[in-house]
């Protein structure tokens, strides 16, 4: 398996080289790979998929089998610097945190080289800490991703019941027992309301429905021909004597006395109903 | 086979169509037979659930049967009735069958079409007809679930209310009501 | 009363908690035993449905053994997430209640907004607050469906990812993460 194929499945977990398993003090007991060659193509891939300098350290790292604790830096520096020359040379364009980490690890190396300080023992001073701090939330952030990745995942592994459609649902019935439908008759029955509501019956004679029909009929039957509705209505009447001989003529064409003819110049005009005007009605 | 169809379904949020089905289980001889399956289906339905042919394909529903239980899920939290909804209940209930202008005078009020409305989607009022006069008004009257939710053989055991004679009021099961 | 319970769970979209269920079916007498229908249906699953107990409720799910009919059904594998989206969400879900910056610095890398929008449009991560300090940074948590969507029933049941010492970081011996 090339070095570079495990990390194409987008996933991190997936596909590692089981050769890490054996490993002493961070180092291999198998000879090392030929760590430094990179395939053509792979770099494209790195640069791509690698999320950043941080990244391409750890995986360095890991393919080296190294211990974050204890890093070879002089070796981690020189490969890394290798890959920062070979995306250059190949014109990719780097983000700045590479040569950043560039810079970095050049610096951590330069203190390693510098005479330890006394009490030097003490593990917090070595430079290489902060480093392996964050690669280390590195790592752990790649493993609790590789974690949720492998659980089942809806679409993948399972699939879930969609909601099932179900009818027009009765609405929530209000509480309501049949003693207060009771009770509300009793009340309506024991203080009926004191002042009635208006009711329009229209007797009276300029208003009065059915003989305003009669009167309509008898206007149309004279006229004998399809008449406009505005020779219908009577004339200077008030709203109330207009809307009533409206109510009536609709209430003939409903009862089909009267019928709505199409005019030869357009429009339409009211006619008696008859052998003449009964198709159209 | 038709357990096979119900996976499908059950894991579609949108209707199958024939066509859809048949390029999923293509001529594969293990599918064989999913057509009888899915009449069966609509024949049969699954346990709770109904299949439909809509909109050009397949879909399950739950049988209407549960949809008083699925309303406690889905509805909201039942409220009272208002004064005006019960008491356009009562006069539907014992003046039935009568018009929204009858209701109107008995309560001396106007009454808002919301009610009615309100009342019809409880499943409690409906339109019987129209009085033949000019407008036709509908003529409401109550429906058999008015009964039912109020566990009432019939409307001739809505209890009686008396206004007699200076306010004696009893109710009496087994009279007629008004 | 198996059918009616399965009604109540294929009519709705997310996991049902006991509470919710116990609310719904109230101490009516009709729907006594739905606890041991619903012990039975967790066992034994109704035809090609599985209950499972998932986002602390109950949720139905297509029986595996449909799975490739379903993959036939849905079209071969999902829209999988990017890395770093998946990283980000990996961050967030075991990191909660935790700041952009946060999630940054944990993976050494700038996040771009449109990752964060991305898992919000799938409904896995919110908002949940603010931090208080200066600048009030949004503190993202996950949602129920995160939780639905991989199979936890509550976030403690992530799987614990050990830091060991050389940078080997394994969920399970055979699974080395990384």
């Amino acid at each position: 398996m090339p070095p570079w194929a495990w990390r194409m499945g987008g996933v991190v977990a997936e596909g590692r080289p089981p050769a890490c398993a054996i490993q002493v003090l961070g180092r291999p007991m198998e000879s090392l790979p030929d760590g430094l060659f990179i395939p053509p193509d792979a770099l494209e891939v790195f640069l791509e998929d690698f999320s950043g300098p941080l990244e391409l350290l750890l995986w360095l790292i890991r393919r080296n089998r190294m211990d974050i604790r204890d890093i070879p830096v002089a070796e981690v520096t020189r490969q890394y610097l290798r890959y920062l020359h070979e995306a250059r040379r190949r014109n990719l364009e780097l983000a700045a945190e590479y040569l950043l980490m560039a810079a970095w690890l050049a610096e951590i190396k330069a203190r390693m080289l510098l005479p330890a300080p006394v009490a030097a023992e003490d593990e917090d001073l070595d430079p290489r800490l902060e480093l392996a701090r964050r690669l280390e939330a590195l790592a752990l952030v790649q493993g609790q991703t590789a974690a949720l990745n492998a659980l089942p995942q809806a679409g993948r592994d399972f699939w879930v019941v969609r909601p099932v459609a179900h009818h027009a649902l009765p609405p929530t019935l209000p509480q309501v027992a049949l003693t207060d439908v009771v009770h509300g008759w009793r009340q309506l029955l024991l203080d009926p309301p004191r002042k009635p509501l208006p009711v329009h019956t229209l007797t009276s004679a300029h208003m009065g429905l059915r003989q305003r029909m009669v009167v309509l009929l008898r206007i149309c039957r004279r006229k004998s021909r399809p008449c406009l509705l505005a020779e219908l209505l009577p004339p200077l009447a008030d709203r109330l004597a207009l809307a009533v001989s409206l109510l009536a003529i609709l209430e003939l064409l409903r009862q089909q006395a009267l019928a709505l003819v199409e005019h030869e110049s357009g429009g339409w005009r009211v006619a008696v109903m008859n052998e003449r005007t009964g198709g159209s009605g | 086979m038709r357990e096979r169809l119900l996976a499908l379904l059950l894991s579609s949020g949108e209707p199958l169509s024939s066509d859809h089905l048949a390029t999923v289980f293509g001529d594969d001889p293990d599918f064989a037979g999913w057509e009888a399956a899915l009449d069966a289906l609509l024949t049969e339905g699954y346990g709770p659930l109904q299949l439909v042919f809509v909109a050009g394909g397949y879909r399950l529903r739950i049988h209407p049967c549960h949809n008083t239980l699925l309303a406690r899920l889905h509805g909201g939290t039942p409220r009272s009735l208002s004064k005006a909804a019960l008491e356009t209940l009562a006069v539907i209930a014992y003046q039935q069958p009568v018009t929204r202008p009858e209701i109107e005078q008995r309560r001396g009020v106007a009454l808002s079409a919301q009610i009615l409305q309100q009342l019809q989607e409880r499943g409690w009022i409906t339109v019987a007809g129209h009085r033949e006069t000019p407008g036709r008004p509908a003529l409401w009257v109550t429906t058999p679930e008015f009964l039912e939710h109020f566990s009432l053989v019939s409307l001739e055991s809505l209890p009686v209310v008396q206004t007699g004679n200076g306010g004696v009021h009893r109710d009496s099961p087994q009279d007629a009501a008004g």
